[in-house]
């Protein structure tokens, strides 16, 4: 039952995030903003869409958007939604949710240099530099949880027991869901590290790759960018929100709470926050990763 | 069968032999050849897979009468471990060689190339499964001097010389470590066999630390790992490609298999060894990836990454030093698994991604990356062949490298979870670092692939080649199935490494590993294939509903006549990445002048010397010959001055030993 | 009386050749004489220990020297009629009488137990080899001669006075002195020690002298790089060999006296000090043939330090003592056919080792003109002039290059070959009596010496050949087939040792340690 | 020991000193030919009793090392018309003074080594020593190829000495061997000389240095 939910929610809900943001967005500069449920909209009209293909493409060209649709889907498969267990979970899927992503991002740079243009050769190149730096923050936050958990699993180390360790370890905590939603924010290409709504191409990273994908294709990679920052929002709110009150039903409300503050957060360090220099962004991951490992520092002293 | 393995060797051994046939029979030679050297890889295969079932069965012990010698043969897990890809990859690579180097193309060494790798192989097999020291470097010498032929196939060639030169010199270096390591063996066991945990009892410190050292100096040598690696570059780019796959796929794991079988001497080994092979190994991994990143040679860069996968095996296996000498059987288990799968693993991939490179040197006569492009629509089975290959090397779900390394990093998250220091430490290094490893190379073969198979060709030579025959495409395909499969029912492999784990140290239990967390892995890839299918299958139905256009150029963001000469290139791919390591290695670059507001054209041309064979070593050999030079002044062709030294020597001794 | 035939044969075979008429069949005396002595050598060693005479005799360890060099003097001589008839004009006749002397004094050598005959047998040695250096005839030869005589007398000068002074410790004990082995071991721990030892200190550089010991080892380049391959091949393997074996038997008597600390000691430092030197010379040397006597004088190092280790690393020396007398054939052999087909004893420039601009880069090695590469010396005789460096044997002269890359192998052991067991038990018995820093020093100049001799020997090997040769100069069957053979033997004796060698081999350590 | 001894051994000695101080060829070569009839006449007098072979060897030294080997070097000289001056590489004093220097270390060293009663305070060792000393100074600091000779001469010289100390317990095959290797060895190298003159027109083996690394 609760997985069935589980599984509806990874499908329904992404594309709302991203209304939200881009509503939280147009508050903070004073306009209405686009309709909240924009994005299902674009997607309904991208899906009816005849594609253009350039000739020099091959079949890695439409693998892309597939794998990195597939990869996102399956990892949202693994995360535990607040205290709900998760569809899949095994031993070491915190390591096969990391490398899901991987994967994801190797068939995304291929597909941009399958069109051999240099600009989307730029940003292929931009997303395997930030993503092998946000690599490591993101596996000294998993050291430190599975050091309090105990196991390799979401299960356990997003599980009830986190609650407790919020007493006894919540400085190292609080650091490693900082550097979470620092990770969060470069995997899914936002401020600071992206801007999603710029228009000068030499500046892009996600948006410059994926210059030459459209109709369907094109929806399929907005889906799965959205779905993306869903799956990872969910980690984090799994990190920072452990609660869980008796009842199921109100786990879910409690969740879905969650994700609307990580969300609307997301939207303020947008408003708020200016995109960094291209040069400045491995500082803020290198800071990241140290966090985390400050973080770890203080769980093992 | 017991002589099952003895009888696949001397086949191997032989099978060169049969093609020394004269020219206009040649083809028929070197049918006979690979066919002999095929049927003697099966004989291996079968004797390693009882090697794993019944390990007595193929134990052989005879007198030999040289000085402490005995034929004592021994083919127990271990042994299987690495026997199995050896004449896997072996067989693949003569088949694959039948049309990558026939006589009829290269009449003058073609049938040298042959002969020299039965030879090598056999020398490998030999090592594998002997049991006494003598045996052992008889086989290991057979190997190292028949590579050394293999490497200097086109030696008219200079740089070929000075790779062959280098490769001699080093592997002479590893084996006179290994004379030391067997002769301390001696005398701390008084024997020259290898009798598992003999040693403890009667070594001194010191003579531990030594045999450490020894081992880590020969061994490590043949593994290339970092600082040692300096070989393996030259000698895995400049040797024909299916030897390249012989070499970096099975042959440097000799020296994986040496440190494995010496370790496995000491039931208790000191903390700091593997702590040394953990630092190693994480040093190898970085670095040799990041070296990788900055290549412009095709197989140079493929090379470079066997240093970070032997980098990734040493992290496993120093974690189950570590393990061993803290008595943390769950790490010994993990790490040691993870090490000898990540051994299949690599040879697997290794071999693939060697051979669809000389699939694409053999269609397009170069190395050079940034000459390549869109071979994916002229040489697609290669293209996938290829690109199966990287997926597996990033250690990316859904094949095989990814469950190795899932094992070191269960291995590293379980020591950082233990309260004693050394194990949190191995644990806190190696997995962001194995994570850092990972995302390089997702990054390096992203751009490898994209750059030498997408995109546009950059030369005409690349612009009208074709697919190679199913004589190479065969081959690959063998090996990408291998990878499949162990990627996608890695179970099937667990008892295997269990018991390999269970000989290496006989405390662990029969089975070790998550065997249920792998079965699960199976179902998670299983899911994540079913998804993409899904995706894939709505894609293609909209594309058929929608009309979808082919036939227009690359939107370049407004430029009306993109050349393949814009296209971005594998340097400038991973410029930002060197840079980060700069400090580390001091890449050169070779900027224009440009001056005045119309320059003159110019190159810019960057390139990554390998720092420690050009600044540490080349200069020390350039600063030493002088030195001794200097020392010939005392023998300038002066009789008076001999005789004086006589006089000198007849004075010093009298007064000196009297 | 084989023994005494054993020395007399040859002799006599000797005085033919001087007096036979024709010049064709003269050099067929040579495999004759080979031949005699084979079978002569088999029957004394497969008889009794014949003592027939006190003055005559084999000790355990000539036995296996008295064979190995026969066996080496037969392929030597299967090789010199092909070898003599490319070389028209020369003086054959005296060619081949000396070869044949040669050979009587060696097996003299091994046969005498009196150590006054002894001397006087290495004596012999030295002038019947002078003619043979000289057998170029050029200035260059001469030379050499010089220095190698000179040497080479002053030597044995001292080896004699060494002998007297082991008289005189007999003489001063009250003993009436006798120079024969057996009776000076019997009395030997009654011998008075200062002039026992400081005797053995003059005997060891005397004969150390000839055996090309350092800092004794200045002739060695010289002789070696201007002999022909058979000369070389007899003076490394054989001459060397017996004035070991000289030594040898003073560090018998040592031992029986109970001193054979002393004697170790001595050759423990003078072996590292040989291959020390050697290996510091190796380094960067083109001349390939003097490469080949500092190879001679590293292996002479090394079975002197496998005698000062002591343990079982004296059979190491043993073993390595009969390995290194036919490598050596291998060596000087082919690299005499290869100095004659390209007309030059120098290497081409060696890749790899120098710092090369932004290696493996677009195949950028370094092109190898290095400034060393002057023309050398050699090129100055008329004989050399306008001679190539040696390189792309492998496609010029696949036998030879192939037998001279694997002689070279073979020569710093490298397994399968018998020198890899020799030197491998040597180090094993360093470790084990407790020389552990003597062992790894060892271990060191071995690849010291083979960066030396790989980087020269590859420089050879591979590369393209020069253009320029003749076409007709090429390996001939009777110039190949007896390296192969030596080359056997070699590989042989590093695979399998019969019974009857391993007894002897093991006779030899003990006669060497035991009582 | 008879008394004669002690005092011939003396006057060699001497000779040794004149040879490393003489300027001329020709002197050199009358030194050690006075040398050598010395030790044959020392022969006659080292032991008591007069045994054969100490005629014979003493007859061979008179004959070889007296006058056969002196002949044969002053002939080289008139035939190879060789400049009459010795040109040592260091200056005669200092050759005599390090010669002086080894002539006493010999003896210092010779002390440390225990005699036969039979020659108790008897010159023969130090005396052997110190000629040996004698010749290979000649041999290292003399440039022509006769003077080496001539050293290499002093040498067995030296040599001769110390196997007078021995002569009565030295079988005779030993002694004849000597002297005859002792021919051989300068007859040897007479012709070599005669070559080298040939080859290189002059006899300086300061000019032998083309080999060499």
């Amino acid at each position: 039952m609760h997985y069935v939910v589980h599984v509806l929610l990874v499908l329904a809900l992404p594309p709302l995030l991203l209304g939200i943001v881009n509503r939280v967005k147009a508050l903070f500069a004073g306009r209405r903003g686009p309709p909240v449920l924009q994005l299902y909209f674009d997607l309904a009209k991208l899906a009816q869409k005849s594609t253009v293909q350039s000739r020099t493409t091959s079949f890695v060209f439409r693998a892309g958007p597939v794998v990195a649709l597939a990869t996102t889907a399956c990892a949202a498969m693994l995360v535990p939604f607040g205290a709900h267990k998760a569809p899949l979970s095994f031993g070491g899927d915190l390591l096969f949710f990391a490398y899901l992503f991987a994967l994801g991002r190797f068939f995304t740079v291929a597909a941009a240099l399958d069109t051999g243009s240099a600009f989307e050769g730029m940003g292929g190149a931009r997303e395997v530099t930030f993503g092998a730096l946000a690599e490591p923050a993101l596996f000294f936050g998993l050291l430190v949880l599975t050091r309090l958990g105990g196991a390799v699993r979401f299960a356990v180390v997003l599980g009830p027991g986190l609650a407790d360790h919020w007493v006894e370890a919540a400085p190292s905590l609080v650091l490693v869901a900082v550097s979470l939603f620092v990770v969060l924010l470069s995997e899914t290409c936002r401020v600071p590290f992206d801007d999603p709504n710029t228009h000068l191409e030499l500046t892009m990273i996600h948006e410059v790759m994926v210059l030459d994908h459209g109709g369907p294709a094109l929806g399929m990679i907005l889906y799965g960018a959205a779905m993306k920052l869903f799956v990872l929002a969910a980690v984090v709110v799994g990190v920072a929100l452990p609660a869980s009150s008796g009842n199921p039903w109100l786990d879910w409300l409690l969740f879905l709470g969650g994700m609307l503050g990580c969300t609307v957060l997301v939207g303020v360090v947008e408003s708020i926050m200016a995109r960094l220099k291209l040069v400045a962004v491995p500082k803020l991951l290198v800071t990241a990763c140290l966090l985390s490992a400050v973080g770890l520092v203080l769980l093992v002293r | 069968m017991r002589w099952l393995i003895p009888c696949a060797i001397a086949l191997t051994a032989l099978s060169g032999v049969a093609g020394l046939v004269p020219a206009r029979r040649a083809r028929q030679g070197e049918l006979l050849a690979v066919g002999l050297l095929v049927l003697g890889a099966a004989l291996g295969l079968a004797g390693s897979v009882v090697g794993f079932v019944a390990p007595d069965a193929l134990r052989i012990d005879l007198p030999w009468s040289l000085p402490g010698a005995r034929l004592l043969v021994r083919g127990d897990a271990l042994s299987s471990m690495f026997l199995a890809p050896l004449f896997f990859v072996a067989a693949a690579g003569a088949v694959y060689g039948l049309s990558y180097w026939p006589v009829r193309e290269h009449p003058r060494d073609a049938r040298g190339v042959r002969l020299y790798y039965g030879i090598t192989v056999a020398g490998l097999a030999t090592l594998l499964c002997a049991a006494n020291a003598v045996l052992f470097l008889v086989g290991w010498e057979l190997m190292a001097l028949g590579a050394f032929m293999l490497v200097g196939t086109e030696h008219e060639r200079a740089e070929v010389r000075g790779a062959s030169l280098v490769y001699l010199v080093s592997t002479r270096a590893g084996t006179l470590c290994l004379f030391g390591f067997f002769a301390l063996l001696y005398a701390v066991t008084g024997s020259l066999d290898f009798d598992l945990g003999a040693v403890p009892g009667r070594a001194s410190a010191t003579e531990l630390h030594g045999l450490f050292i020894l081992a880590l100096g020969g061994f490590g040598l043949k593994a290339g790992l970092m600082p040692l690696h300096v070989w393996l570059p030259g000698a895995h780019a400049n040797a024909p490609s299916h030897v390249s796959a012989l070499m970096s796929g099975v042959l440097i794991k000799m020296g994986v298999s040496g440190l494995v079988r010496a370790t496995a001497f000491f039931p208790s080994p000191p903390l700091w060894w593997g702590a040394a092979l953990v630092g190693c190994g994480i040093v190898s991994g970085i670095l040799g990836v990041a070296y990788a990143l900055g290549q412009h040679d095709l197989k140079r860069l493929l090379a470079y990454h066997s240093v970070e996968n032997i980098g990734i095996i040493a992290l496993g296996l120093g974690l189950a030093l570590v393990g061993r000498s803290l008595g943390a059987p769950a790490l010994v288990g993990l790490g040691l698994a993870g090490a000898l799968l990540h051994v299949w693993n690599h040879g697997l991939f290794k071999a693939l991604l060697f051979l669809s490179a000389g699939a694409v040197v053999h269609a397009t006569g170069t190395r050079e990356i940034d000459a390549l492009g869109g071979l994916g629509k002229r040489m697609p089975k290669t293209a996938l062949a290829f690109l199966v290959g990287s997926v597996a090397i990033c250690g990316l779900p859904p094949l095989n490298g990814f469950v190795s390394e899932l094992l070191v990093y269960l291995g590293l998250f379980e020591a950082a979870a233990s309260p004693d220091a050394p194990a949190w430490l191995t644990g806190a290094l190696g997995a962001p670092a194995l994570a850092l490893i990972g995302a390089l190379a997702v990054a390096c073969f992203v751009k490898v692939y994209g750059v030498v198979f997408l995109g546009e060709p950059r030369s005409a030579k690349v612009d009208e080649a074709h697919e190679v025959d199913k004589l190479m495409t065969g081959p690959m395909a063998a090996l990408g199935a291998a990878c499949a499969l162990i990627g996608l029912a890695p179970a099937l492999v667990m008892p295997v490494l269990a018991r390999a784990a269970h000989t290496w140290a006989p405390e662990l239990a029969e089975e070790v590993g998550p065997v249920a967390s792998l079965a699960w892995l199976s179902l998670a890839n299983g899911l994540l294939l079913g998804l993409g299918l899904v995706a894939a299958a709505w894609l293609a139905w909209r594309a058929r509903a929608a009309a979808t256009v082919r036939d227009v150029p690359t939107w370049d963001c407004g430029y009306a006549a993109p050349t393949p000469r814009m296209q971005y290139t594998a340097s400038s791919f991973a410029a930002t990445l060197v840079g980060f390591f700069a400090f580390a290695l001091r890449p050169a670059r070779f900027r224009p002048e440009l001056v005045g507001p119309f320059p003159q054209r110019g190159t810019l041309f960057t390139s990554l010397p390998d720092v420690v064979l050009g600044r540490l070593i080349l200069p020390a050999f350039a600063l030493i010959g002088p030195l001794l030079a200097r020392l010939r002044k005392l023998t300038q062709g002066s009789v008076h001055a001999y005789l004086l030294y006589m006089l000198v020597a007849v004075v010093a001794a009298l007064l000196g030993w009297r | 009386m084989v023994l005494a035939a054993l020395i007399l044969v040859p002799l006599g075979l000797a005085l033919v050749a001087l007096l036979w008429p024709a010049a064709r069949q003269r050099p067929w005396l040579l495999p004759l004489g080979g031949v005699a002595h084979l079978v002569l050598s088999i029957a004394a060693v497969a008889g009794r220990p014949a003592q027939l005479t006190p003055w005559l005799g084999l000790d355990p360890i000539a036995r296996l020297l008295l064979v190995a060099v026969s066996v080496l003097f037969l392929s030597t001589s299967l090789y010199a009629p092909g070898y003599l008839a490319l070389k028209p004009g020369r003086d054959q006749r005296v060619f081949t009488a000396c070869l044949l002397a040669l050979l009587g004094m060696i097996s003299a050598i091994l046969a005498a137990q009196h150590l006054g005959l002894m001397w006087v047998a290495l004596e012999a040695c030295t002038l019947t080899t002078a003619p043979l250096l000289y057998f170029h005839r050029n200035a260059r030869s001469l030379e050499a001669l010089w220095k190698y005589l000179l040497v080479g007398s002053v030597g044995i000068a001292i080896a004699f006075l060494g002998t007297l002074f082991l008289a005189y410790s007999a003489l001063h004990a009250g003993l009436t002195p006798s120079l024969v082995l057996s009776d000076l071991v019997g009395d030997a721990p009654r011998l008075s020690r200062p002039w026992l030892h400081s005797g053995f200190v003059l005997l060891f550089i005397g004969y150390g002298t000839k055996m090309g010991l350092a800092p004794m080892h200045t002739w060695k380049p010289d002789a070696y790089g201007e002999a022909s391959g058979l000369v070389g091949t007899l003076l490394a393997g054989g001459v060397s060999s017996a004035a070991f074996l000289a030594i040898l038997r003073f560090h018998k008597i040592l031992v029986a006296a109970g001193d054979g600390a002393f004697g170790r000691q001595i050759m423990l430092v003078a072996g590292l000090l040989s291959i020390a030197v050697a290996a510091a010379f190796m380094a960067r040397l083109r001349d390939f043939k003097r490469l080949l006597a500092y190879s001679s004088v590293e292996h002479m190092g090394i079975l002197v330090l496998g005698v000062g280790i002591g343990g079982s690393a004296t059979l190491g020396a043993m073993l390595h003592l009969v390995n290194n007398a036919l490598v050596k054939g291998v060596l000087f052999l082919a690299a005499g056919n290869i100095h004659r087909v390209y007309g030059s004893k120098r290497a081409a420039a060696p890749e790899g080792l120098t710092p090369m601009p932004h290696e493996g880069e677009r195949g950028g090695a370094a092109d190898g003109a290095d400034p060393a590469d002057r023309p050398p010396p050699s090129a100055t005789s008329p004989a050399l002039a306008s001679s190539a460096p040696v390189s792309g044997l492998l496609r010029r002269l696949p036998w030879s290059g192939a037998l001279f890359l694997l002689g070279v192998l073979a020569v710093t052991g490298s397994p399968p070959f018998g020198t890899f067991v020799s030197e491998l038990t040597i180090v094993r018995g360093a470790f084990a009596t407790g020389h552990g820093a003597a062992g790894i020093a060892f271990l060191a100049l071995l690849f010291a010496v083979f960066v030396g001799m790989g980087s020269t020997v590859l420089a050879m090997v591979q590369g393209p050949a020069p253009s320029t040769l003749p076409a007709e100069r090429r390996d001939t069957v009777l110039t190949i087939a007896p390296v192969v053979a030596l080359l056997a033997c070699v590989l042989g004796l590093g695979l399998y040792l019969p019974a009857g060698l391993q007894t002897a081999f093991a006779e030899a350590a003990a006669w060497l340690e035991g009582p | 020991m008879s008394a004669l001894a002690s005092p011939l051994l003396v006057v060699v000695l001497l000779i040794n000193l004149f040879l490393l101080g003489t300027s001329r060829v020709r002197a050199a070569i009358t030194g050690a030919a006075a040398q050598g009839v010395l030790l044959g006449v020392l022969a006659l007098v080292i032991d008591d009793a007069l045994s054969g072979s100490h005629i014979a060897v003493a007859a061979g030294a008179i004959v070889l090392k007296g006058i056969a080997f002196p002949a044969l070097l002053a002939r080289a000289i008139r035939d190879l018309a060789v400049r009459r001056e010795i040109e040592p590489l260091i200056g005669l004093v200092p050759s005599l003074l390090i010669g002086a220097i080894g002539t006493a270390a010999s003896l210092l060293f010779a002390s440390s080594l225990p005699l036969a009663p039979a020659h108790e305070g008897s010159l023969v060792v130090p005396g052997a020593l110190a000629t040996v000393f004698t010749g290979f100074m000649l041999l290292t600091t003399r440039r022509k190829a006769i003077t080496q000779v001539v050293g290499y001469l002093v040498l067995e010289n030296g040599l001769f000495i110390m196997g007078l100390g021995l002569l009565e317990a030295m079988p005779f095959l030993v002694e004849v061997g000597i002297l005859l290797d002792l021919f051989v060895g300068i007859f040897v190298m007479g012709i070599i000389i005669n070559h080298m003159r040939r080859e290189f027109g002059s006899i300086d083996t300061e000019r032998l240095t083309s080999l060499r690394e």
